[in-house]
């Protein structure tokens, strides 16, 4: 579904990612783990193309995005949910769920897809409400409903469990897996979180230095030593 | 160094780059002429042509610069007050001759200075006896808000007292403002029997169509000619309405036809000229005939001669007042005709002399 | 009763139609370490907006050493010793590490620590000339946290500190402010439970505005109405 | 930053140098030629060292250098007032400072910050120009006040009169030196990080403990202090005070000229002024009525050319030359 | 009476011409952040658009409808070779629309020549109003005014792309995540606020003079209307203009027109301050 080949990209003269080859199938979770500056934010705002990458491609089926803007990117079906979850503060939630469906304006029929409120009641009851005034959890289902509302082939979640609650960080490590599979998503997730990553991931790839230095399964990941290797300082 | 050198100063861009184009070309036409006939002495006229932008700092690095690095004999130009200023700070300080041709506030007072065109009681003391008796015995005042509709009203406070008529109402509005019905509203409840109008420049062409707008029947005092009827203002606006001016196009006498007749085969036969045009024509010409008859370029020389020489200029014979530099103009009060451009002369004052009691040279 | 620094008492808000916070008590003695859970949109960062006097509350009081605080204007506040690390982490993006540490040493009264010392707290000594907006998120946090520090507060709130940290940093983080806890008093708000397991103090717990539990941890982790409403149970 | 500065007083000392060898190729017309651009260049760094610090910019700069100049034009004029060029001096920077210290009070205070700012500041020029048209019986109306005397003082006994060119070339020059080296100074050291830090967050600068309107506040007042004792140079060079001195089309020309030279590096700026002013009356002569196309089309194209204005000549000219020197 | 509703409506002319002249300066500036000092011009052009259409022999009506697309033309041509490289340098865009505005001026009076230009309105006369008798022009400006704020008020609110709009000027970048082609939409509202200014422009061109420099008589105005009633609200707009165009009308009446003048800005300056979000927003900061 999803391919970058050789991605490396850098802010100004600071290179950030060296060659990153990933591919994701449709149905699948890809955890992404890395510690602090990594570049894990920085690989999905290549993909997403909110930054230009300096070299590589990025593919998506039989597209080539490479050098496609981002809202071209958008409306091919990756959708980005960003660290700090991006909602528009002054909009409703339901505006905000509109919006969402710009992406799906060549694609679907331009509604809200009704199954989201499946998966996030509380968008439903608040669907009035300023975006702005949810709390964090809340913000995060929505910026989650709202990518989905595009109807992506790709979902590019960047640590979604930031602030939020323990028992709503639970709920979230159940509910991606099944969107990926109820929807044939390929989703690449980034977090600190790793109760959520191994309960969540089907595979799990971790960064460092831009560049994946290691690939395995969650259940390997669950050897304290390996993982103390790979992210401790 | 065989040419005599004038230098111009002259808003060729900027708000009122109209009245500056038809000043430069009356200039040019003047030059024109003299160089035609032998420039001055035997010298070609050179003209030195600058915009000073209708700003201070411009007009102060033009006069600077027309003085120091082109050393002109004679500065001339300039319409509005802030640039006579900043023209006359340098001047007056490099004692370098100045004529300035538009009709102004006045309390000036310098040697070097000399103004060719007229000063309020000029035009108002002799016509305000007559706009009593013709146009009626109440007037209502709206103004650009700056010195010389000021200094007008004074004059024609005093000068319309004295003929039994009074003032109603006076107001002063902002440059730039872009709506001026409050004024109307206000003539509508004082009903006075004149309006006198000394909004000027562009604002006088919002308040102009805005004044035929609201319907007001009252005779109309507005400092228009027929330069600016015909390029800023919409067909006939002005039609009807009355002005004090030294000079205008329908003066039949030889001098003027040839005047116009030469202005216009040289700029467009579709031209016309005004008063400040006119006073600039007649300023070069005057400098020209002083220079001439004292032998010399020398400012102080040129002075001496000027009060002595007398020239033919379109609106009648004109001369320098030797105790304060200005020009005994003559008077008329023009009144539009229906095409709202040309004017019909409603009356001759004659010549009428400068009084200054703040200026004795 | 001399060691009490900050005492809330009775703390009600109102936004609008809306009960933020409800009858709140709150008492930090000096020196001591606590900390404030609780879902989210319970109140919690209001609370400590209340807390440093940012907002005033619609009823009750909060002093700070024995005077009323609401309302006085920020740089008064943190020189009276009230230091803040922001939820979302406020940086200086366009100076550098170290001005970043400057400023806020220059605001205090009387900093003690020099620059250099803070950067080796917070690990960023070899990013010292990095302008601050480049950092990647987690270093942002340490920044923040450092800055705080340079002001030498008597009280340190933050909200969020580890959020984006990895387990080991979040760790490390426990680990420092455990070691800091002997000079001033802390205050945090956090939703990673390991790293208030780590800190392992008195902690309040609020829903919905008010108090729900309040105790040391290992009472708290227990308690089953807490594990109902934040928690959760695995 | 360390290299940053060492460019910088670079280039300031280039500058002085090239200022002292003028009068020795210049005469005295084009001395006061760059006097008055040099003056005007005291303007911009002023407008600079507020705007270029804080991020705040203000529309109604010009206010504070009219007001300089008509305070100064009313004590100078005025024959009973002795030491009257001092005076006058002091008075302009003081009324400047004083009208700057009220509105910032409001303002900063009130809490209002950037575009708002800007605008109200644009109202406060255009009610200054305005007053001084009206007020015509103290400011002498749109004509203005002439005839100001130039500056003349004595220090300890030694008589200064800048009546002639060179002096007051010198005079100006040294003061502008002093101003601009001060001004970077104090926005270079610790001063100038902190309102650099409150232009990034004002809440989180607050919240270290620094007091955010009281720091912008004493910046606006010191840059309008300096666009007033510009203002008063200038009045005394020209010998004349008038209306837009203090209008909406100077304090746009002055932000121009800050943009041109480089916004926060306070040299950029003057040599902006003196730049775009010369470029501006010499353009002008050339063709008097074609040059505000030409003056347009040389700002959009610096815009794209040169975005953070003629200073950064020498950086990229530098950083062209290292690069080459890598590439060997 | 009479006195109250000439009063009335004179203020209303002003606060329309005011509102037409700020909302296309409420979408550049406003909602979009563009400090664009040649939004003056784009009021210029949908003059001068009339000035064009009158001259050659065509009706005041369709110059009318010609300017708001000359205005248009003009903002989509600035849009496209300028203002959309500039977005992040607000200095820059600051020191080019100056530039601008002058090639515009200077344009105008290279093509049509020195000099104001003659309007003439499509109406002459007065309205009888029962109360008043009215020009009836003013009355047909304050109705046109109206209909296009209905209009902006009614595009911003109901349709998607008044959506669109409003997301991107809260978060571009995430916008663009979203789908929505931020450089189209920006170009879109920066032609629309031209378009806008343009018809403004019309409207004026046969009250108030027409000529290459009018543009600055309007953009102050414009930009404190904007600010006074609150950056980036419709209605802070309409707020703003009804406080500066209201008071300035009526105190025209009573004191002379220039202090009016400052007493309004003063007026304005202070209600800032008390209400640093503009007139229109509940709260304060
Ligand atoms: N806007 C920026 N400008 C310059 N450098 C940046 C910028 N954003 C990030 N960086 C740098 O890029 C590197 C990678 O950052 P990135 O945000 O991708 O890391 P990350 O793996 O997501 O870290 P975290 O877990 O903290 O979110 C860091 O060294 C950071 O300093
Ligand atoms: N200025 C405000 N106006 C209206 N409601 C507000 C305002 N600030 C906060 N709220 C509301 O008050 C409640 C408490 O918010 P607060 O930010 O304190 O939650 P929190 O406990 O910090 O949550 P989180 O863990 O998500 O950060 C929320 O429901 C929020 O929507
Ligand atoms: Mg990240
Ligand atoms: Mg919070």
């Amino acid at each position: 579904m999803l391919r970058t080949l050789a991605i490396s990209a850098g802010y100004g003269l600071l290179p950030v990612l060296n060659g990153i080859d990933l591919s994701v199938a449709p149905g699948e979770v890809v955890g992404l783990l890395g510690r602090n500056g990594a570049g894990k934010t920085t690989l999905l705002r290549v993909i997403a193309g909110a930054l230009r990458a300096s070299g590589g491609a990025v593919v998506l089926g039989d597209q080539d995005l490479t050098n496609a803007p981002a809202f071209r990117r958008a409306r091919a079906g990756i959708a980005h949910v960003p660290q700090g979850r991006g909602i528009f503060n002054q909009l409703t939630v339901r505006q905000n769920l509109e919006v969402g469906t710009r992406a799906a304006k060549e694609r679907g029929d331009g509604g809200i897809p009704t199954d989201i409120f499946g998966y996030f009641p509380i968008l439903r009851e608040r669907e009035a409400q300023v975006a702005g005034t949810l709390s964090g959890g809340q913000q995060q289902m929505l910026a989650i409903g709202r990518a989905l509302c595009g109807l992506p082939s790709v979902l590019l979640l960047d640590e979604p469990s930031e602030g939020i609650q323990p028992n709503i960080v639970q709920s979230i490590a159940e509910l991606v897996p099944r969107i990926a599979r109820e929807r044939g998503i390929a989703i690449v997730l980034v977090e600190q979180n790793l109760d959520l990553v191994l309960k969540a991931a089907d595979r799990c790839l971790v960064m460092e230095k831009g560049r994946i230095v290691h690939e395995g399964a969650p259940e390997a990941f669950a050897d304290e030593t390996l993982l103390k290797d790979l992210l401790a300082l | 160094a065989d040419t005599v050198k004038v230098g111009l100063s002259i808003p060729i861009t900027g708000l009122q780059a109209i009245l500056g184009e038809t000043l430069l070309n009356c200039y040019k036409l003047a030059a024109a002429e003299l160089n035609a006939a032998n420039g001055i002495g035997g010298r070609q006229v050179e003209l030195f042509i600058e915009d000073n932008q209708t700003t201070t700092k411009g007009a102060i690095d033009k006069a600077r610069k027309l003085i120091n690095e082109d050393k002109v004999d004679v500065i001339m130009g300039t319409i509005i007050s802030p640039e006579r200023s900043a023209t006359l700070s340098v001047t007056a300080k490099a004692k370098k001759l100045f004529f300035y041709p538009t009709n102004f506030e006045g309390g000036e007072c310098n040697r070097y200075f000399v103004a060719t065109g007229p000063i309020p009681m000029q035009q108002v003391d002799p016509m305000m006896p007559w706009v009593a008796e013709n146009l009626g015995k109440t007037i209502y005042v709206m103004a650009s808000d700056y010195a010389w509709p000021q200094k007008m009203t004074e004059a024609i406070t005093a000068a319309y007292e004295k003929a039994g008529g009074k003032i109603i109402g006076a107001d002063y509005y902002p440059f730039g403002t872009t709506d001026f019905g409050p004024a109307f509203q206000k003539i509508k409840s004082l009903k006075p029997d004149v309006v006198w109008s000394m909004v000027v420049g562009n604002d006088a062409v919002t308040q102009l169509k805005q004044y035929r707008s609201f319907d007001i029947k009252q005779p109309l005092i507005a400092p228009l000619d027929e330069v600016f009827n015909k390029d800023a203002l919409p067909a006939g606006v002005a039609a009807g309405t009355y002005a004090p001016q030294p000079y205008w196009m329908a003066l039949d006498n030889p001098v003027n036809k040839k005047f116009i007749s030469s202005f216009r085969e040289k700029f467009g036969q579709e031209k016309m000229v005004n008063g400040i045009g006119e006073a600039g024509y007649n300023g070069l010409h005057l400098y020209a005939l002083a220079a001439e008859k004292a032998g010399s370029l020398k400012d102080d020389d040129v002075l001496a001669a000027l009060p002595s020489i007398e020239f033919d200029a379109p609106q009648g014979k004109i001369r320098v007042d030797a105790t304060n530099n200005h020009t005994l103009c003559h008077s008329y009060v023009g009144k539009a005709v229906a095409d709202g451009i040309g004017y019909e002369i409603a009356r001759d004052f004659g010549v009428i002399a400068p009084v200054t009691p703040y200026c004795k040279l | 009763m001399s060691d009490v620094l900050l005492q809330a008492e009775n703390v009600g808000i109102r936004f609008g139609g809306l009960q933020a916070l409800e009858a709140l008590d709150l008492t930090v003695r000096d020196k001591e370490l606590c900390c404030i859970i609780g879902p989210n949109g319970a109140g919690k960062s209001t609370f400590l907006n209340v807390l440093t006097g940012t907002l005033r509350p619609t009823s009750g009081s909060v002093r700070f050493r024995g005077r009323d605080i609401a309302g006085l204007p920020l740089h008064r506040i943190a020189r009276l010793g009230i230091a803040r690390k922001f939820q979302i982490p406020s940086v200086f993006p366009s100076l550098s590490v170290e001005d970043n540490l400057k400023v806020a040493r220059w605001g205090a009264p009387s900093p003690v620590r020099p620059v250099a010392e803070l950067l080796e707290l917070v690990a960023l000594t070899n990013r010292a000339a990095t302008l601050a907006g480049e950092l990647a998120h987690g270093q942002k946090q340490w920044l923040e946290i450092g800055m705080a520090l340079a002001i030498e507060p008597r009280l340190l709130l933050l909200d969020e500190p580890t959020a984006g940290m990895t387990p080991q940093e979040t760790l490390a983080t426990a680990e420092m402010l455990l070691r800091l806890k002997g000079e001033f008093s802390i205050v945090a708000v956090e939703h990673d439970i390991r790293f208030v397991r780590a800190l392992n103090c008195e902690t309040l717990v609020l829903h919905q505005g008010r108090r729900l539990r309040s105790g040391p941890f290992h009472d708290i982790e227990t308690d089953e109405m807490v594990r109902d409403v934040y928690l959760g149970r695995r | 930053m360390i290299a940053r500065d060492r460019n910088w007083l670079l280039i300031f000392v280039v500058c002085v140098a090239l200022a002292i060898l003028y009068p020795f190729i210049a005469d005295g017309y084009q001395l006061t030629v760059i006097r008055d651009a040099l003056i005007f260049g005291l303007f911009a760094a002023s407008l600079d060292f507020f705007w270029g610090r804080t991020g705040i910019l203000c529309f109604g700069h010009a206010a504070f250098f009219g007001i300089g100049g008509y305070i100064m034009a009313l004590v100078t004029l005025n024959d009973a007032i002795p030491f009257a060029s001092l005076l006058g001096l002091a008075g302009a920077v003081a009324g400047a400072a004083f009208v700057a210290a009220i509105i910032g009070y409001f303002l900063f205070f009130g809490g209002i910050r950037g575009s708002y700012f800007t605008i109200v500041t644009l109202a406060m020029g255009v009610i200054c120009q305005q007053a001084a048209v009206s007020w015509s019986s103290v400011t002498g109306g749109d004509s203005g006040l002439i005839g100001i005397p130039p500056i003349e003082f004595d220090v300890a006994g030694l008589p200064v009169d800048l009546s002639q060119d060179l002096p007051s070339y010198i005079f100006v020059s040294a003061i502008v030196a002093v101003a601009v080296l001060a001004l970077w100074s104090i926005s270079r050291g610790r001063w100038g990080t902190v309102l650099t830090a409150i232009q990034d967050n004002e809440v989180r600068a607050a919240a270290l403990g620094h007091n955010a309107p009281l720091r912008l506040l004493v910046t606006f007042v010191l840059s309008a202090a300096i666009a007033g004792l510009a203002g008063a140079l200038y009045v005394c060079m020209a010998g004349l005070v008038a209306p837009d001195l203090s209008g909406l089309l100077l304090s746009t020309e002055v932000i121009v000229w800050v943009a041109v030279g480089g916004r926060g590096t306070l040299l950029g700026p003057v040599l902006g002024a003196i730049f775009i002013q010369r470029a501006q009356q010499t353009i002008s002569s050339f063709n008097p009525s074609l040059w505000p196309l030409l003056l347009g089309c040389v700002f959009v194209v610096i815009v794209f050319v040169l975005p953070d204005g003629i200073l950064s000549i020498y950086a990229r000219l530098k950083s062209l030359f290292k690069g080459r020197r890598r590439a060997q | 009476m009479d006195f109250v509703v000439t009063t009335l409506l004179n203020a209303l002319t002003l606060i329309s011409i005011l509102m037409l002249v700020g909302l296309g300066l409420a979408i550049s500036f406003g909602l979009m952040n563009v400090t664009n000092l040649a939004h003056g011009e784009f009021v210029t052009v949908g003059a001068f658009a009339v000035y064009f259409v009158q001259s050659m022999g065509g009706s005041f009506w369709l110059g009318l409808a010609a300017a708001p697309i000359a205005g248009a033309v003009v903002g989509c041509i600035l849009e496209f070779a300028i203002i959309r490289h500039l977005y992040s340098r607000p200095v820059s865009t600051v020191l080019a629309t100056w530039g601008v505005s002058l090639i515009l001026q200077q344009g105008l009076e290279l093509t049509f020549g020195l000099g104001a230009k003659p309007v003439t309105p499509p109406i002459e006369g007065t309205l009888d109003l029962v109360f008043t008798v009215y020009p009836a022009y003013r009355l047909i400006l304050i109705a046109i005014a109206a209909l296009t704020l209905l209009g902006v008020v009614l595009l911003i609110s109901r349709t998607s792309f008044g959506l669109d709009i409003r997301t991107v000027i809260q978060n571009r970048e995430m916008a663009e995540g979203v789908g929505i082609n931020t450089r189209r939409t920006y170009a879109i509202a920066f032609t629309f606020g031209a378009a806008i200014a343009g018809l403004a422009g019309g409207l004026v061109a046969p009250l108030a003079i027409v000529l290459p420099q009018m543009g600055v008589n309007y953009l102050a105005n414009a930009f404190f209307v904007v600010i006074v009633g609150g950056v980036g609200s419709i209605g802070g707009l309409v707020a703003g203009s009804v406080f500066v165009g209201g008071l300035t009308s009526v105190l025209n009446y009573q004191i002379s027109p220039s202090l009016a003048q400052a007493i309004v800005l003063l007026a304005a300056i202070v209600a800032v301050r008390l209400r640093p979000n503009g007139l229109f927003n509940g709260a304060s900061r």
